[in-house]
């Protein structure tokens, strides 16, 4: 059963990835690297008891805990950003 | 079944890549890698690797992508040159794939257990870390004791590339911290609440965490490497969060030098400690009445070396940037 | 009792995979991007939920038990303020909901 | 399944040469260092597919089983320090680019190349 929510998860990166090489937008991008964090959070977990070894869920409390300072990072870059310049593009 | 969870995880990595190339836009190449190494850390957690995927995990996700950010915030975040087709880097590119490809095929299968690199060294570490130096992670005891001197090679490395940040990119001048606290910029995201709250949350458990797999590292994957890079991601967050100049206060730059080199200095140390005691440099047996507890202790000191010097680096380097973000 | 859990257990796992490709699709297919955050953000945190509390009822009470509880809260305080930024961003730098959809959320 | 004992090393060949690819053909400087970052983590997959051991579970021994497979720790040692090797390095190279862009005002080699030259 674990085989199911794994193939689910795997499916759903891949769609995250297309959304991400797709754009249009940075944001769509940033959304997609987001989501694919959440999802490698799960994937770590779900194969951590594939495997057996339920000690290594650390690995995935270490991405549960950083991962968002990537997007907070990206929230920082784009307000300096339009403080700088008045009139950014958004377009990829 | 798992193995085809590695080969599909495998094939969006080869995409991912073409896509980073592809990528005009910087900014899109620095998410795409973002999602990258998302994906090495899935595949070296498939491929049995934890303390490596903790290590990917730690520095893919917080560090890499805000010094990546913070680079292109002080240079253009688009590539302005046209776009080239040059045929020759492609057919040699072309044609060294294939020719390593050809080569593959005298390569063991993967997880051949009769494969050559099975045969030499590492059953001799599996089977003599119990014996040697009792603890249960063989990655650690490997890292910390086996071979000490290729990651005191390691943290000198690391120590040598944050010196050279600091040479290049620290300004003379001597606009100290003070400057930082007053200037708009520095705020930080002191503006949105939602974030500054739940971020304000988060952080002391980041460094909880950091500090867990720190001394946890002989038991379970972990270590001085992946707890420095943690450690740092969190006050990364809190300088995010907060501005330059209150994450200063809390981690003045003194300090942060002082680990940078104090850690590098406590590893030598343990070293040279060996051999006042009678031993060879980096033989911690000596250290304790028995060698078995005088390797915990040299274990102990050489990753709480190793744990300093990486977070002193890798905050140092981020403040550096910062720094020159608001000076520009 | 043990069929009990391994049903829930199994429910729960299917569910959350089902709702997790569900915000994979809705990420992918939806038009405008605000959109596409609304279907991602919103089942990341159902999802999440449900496969982390399908695999706990496998792990029983144990240390991997209270480590999955805190995978989960930290995951359902992180994600949505991400979500936040990252809808914070967008708006800063001035792109706009499409408008034949959000007539009023316009700038 | 005999030819997917391969991929891993397929596609670290592939990766190799995209970082390769976008190191000698992109003229600009920081996607030469994500192309580098690309190249070093194609050593790292293939370091870390070296250490698979069939039936084997990660190297850290557990109390109460015996005669259980581990996968090789060797590699994973090697490589756990290079990746922070990695990003030390890497905020280097980004170091040195900022300069070259404070200096020239362009992160463009051909640009940088023309302005050398006048």
């Amino acid at each position: 059963m674990y085989f199911a929510a794994t193939i689910a998860i795997l499916l759903t990166m891949s769609l995250a990835l297309a959304r991400a090489l797709l754009g249009p937008t940075v944001f769509d991008r940033v959304l997609a690297v987001n989501m694919f964090g959440t999802k490698t959070v799960l994937l770590l977990s779900v194969i951590a008891f594939l495997y057996g070894r339920p000690d290594f869920l650390d690995l995935a409390l270490a991405y549960a805990l950083i991962n968002f300072i990537g997007v907070l990072a990206v929230l920082k870059f784009v307000q300096d950003y339009t403080l700088r310049h008045q009139n950014p593009d958004t377009e990829a | 079944m798992v193995t085809l969870f590695g080969v599909f995880l495998l094939t969006l990595l080869v995409i991912t890549a073409i896509g980073i190339m592809r990528a005009q836009h910087l900014f899109v190449a620095v998410m795409l890698s973002g999602i990258f190494s998302l994906q090495m850390a899935a595949i070296f957690f498939i491929l049995d690797a934890a303390d490596v995927a903790l290590t990917e995990a730690a520095v893919g996700a917080g560090v890499a992508t805000v010094l990546m950010l913070g680079a292109l915030a002080l240079t253009d975040d688009r590539e302005r040159g046209p776009k080239r087709h040059r045929w020759a880097p492609v057919a040699v590119v072309t044609l060294t794939t294939l020719m390593v490809i050809y080569a593959t095929f005298d390569k063991p299968r993967l997880g051949d257990p009769s494969a050559p690199v099975h045969q030499h060294v590492a059953p001799w570490y599996l089977e003599e870390t119990p014996r040697l130096i009792d603890v249960p992670n063989v990655v650690t005891a490997i890292l910390a004791s086996f071979r000490g001197y290729d990651t005191l090679g390691e943290l000198f490395v690391i120590f040598t590339a944050g010196i050279g940040v600091l040479f290049l990119l620290t300004n003379p001048s001597k606009e100290g911290a003070l400057s930082l606290l007053r200037s708009a910029e520095a705020e930080g995201l002191r503006h949105h609440l939602v974030p500054r709250i739940v971020g304000r949350l988060v952080v002391p458990f980041i460094v909880l965490f950091g500090l867990y797999v720190q001394f946890h590292g002989d038991y379970g994957p972990g270590g001085g490497f992946q707890a420095g890079a943690l450690i740092s991601a969190g006050f990364i967050l809190y300088a995010l969060l907060e501005g330059e100049g209150r994450a200063l206060q809390v981690t003045p730059v003194r300090l942060l030098r002082g680990m940078i080199a104090g850690g590098a200095l406590l590893f030598v140390g343990v070293g040279l400690a060996g051999m006042l005691l009678g031993g060879n440099f980096l033989d911690y047996s000596i250290l304790a009445d028995s060698p078995i507890a005088g390797q915990h202790l040299g274990i102990l000191l050489v990753e709480l070396g190793v744990g300093f010097t990486v977070t002193g680096t890798l905050l140092t380097v981020f403040h550096a940037f910062a720094a020159r973000e608001q000076r520009s | 009792m043990e069929y009990v859990f391994d049903i829930a257990s199994w429910l729960l796992l299917i569910a959350g995979g089902v709702f997790v490709f569900i915000g994979g699709v809705g990420a992918l297919r939806m038009p405008d991007f605000y959109m596409r955050m609304h279907a991602a953000s919103l089942t990341d945190t159902l999802g999440t939920i449900l496969v982390l509390l399908g695999i706990a009822l496998q792990a029983g009470l144990s240390l991997a038990a209270i480590k999955l509880a805190a995978i989960m809260v930290f995951l359902l305080l992180t994600s949505p303020t991400a979500a936040y930024a990252l809808a914070n961003a967008a708006r800063l730098s001035g792109l706009a909901p499409e408008r034949r959809i959000a007539d009023e959320g316009g700038t | 399944m005999e030819f997917l004992g391969l991929y891993n090393y397929w596609v670290f060949a592939i990766l190799l040469m995209t970082g390769l690819y976008a190191v000698i053909s992109c003229a600009n400087l920081i996607k030469k260092l994500i192309g580098m970052t690309i190249f070093q983590a194609a050593v790292f997959l293939l370091y870390i597919s070296m250490d698979k051991v069939e039936g084997g579970t990660a190297p850290i021994i557990q109390a109460d089983t015996a005669g259980q497979i581990y996968s090789n720790p060797l590699p994973q040692v090697l490589i756990l320090t290079a990746i922070v090797v990695g990003i030390a390095t890497l905020s280097l190279g980004l170091a040195i680019v900022v300069r070259i862009s404070e200096t020239y005002g362009t992160i463009e080699e051909d640009q940088i190349r023309t302005m050398d030259e006048e």
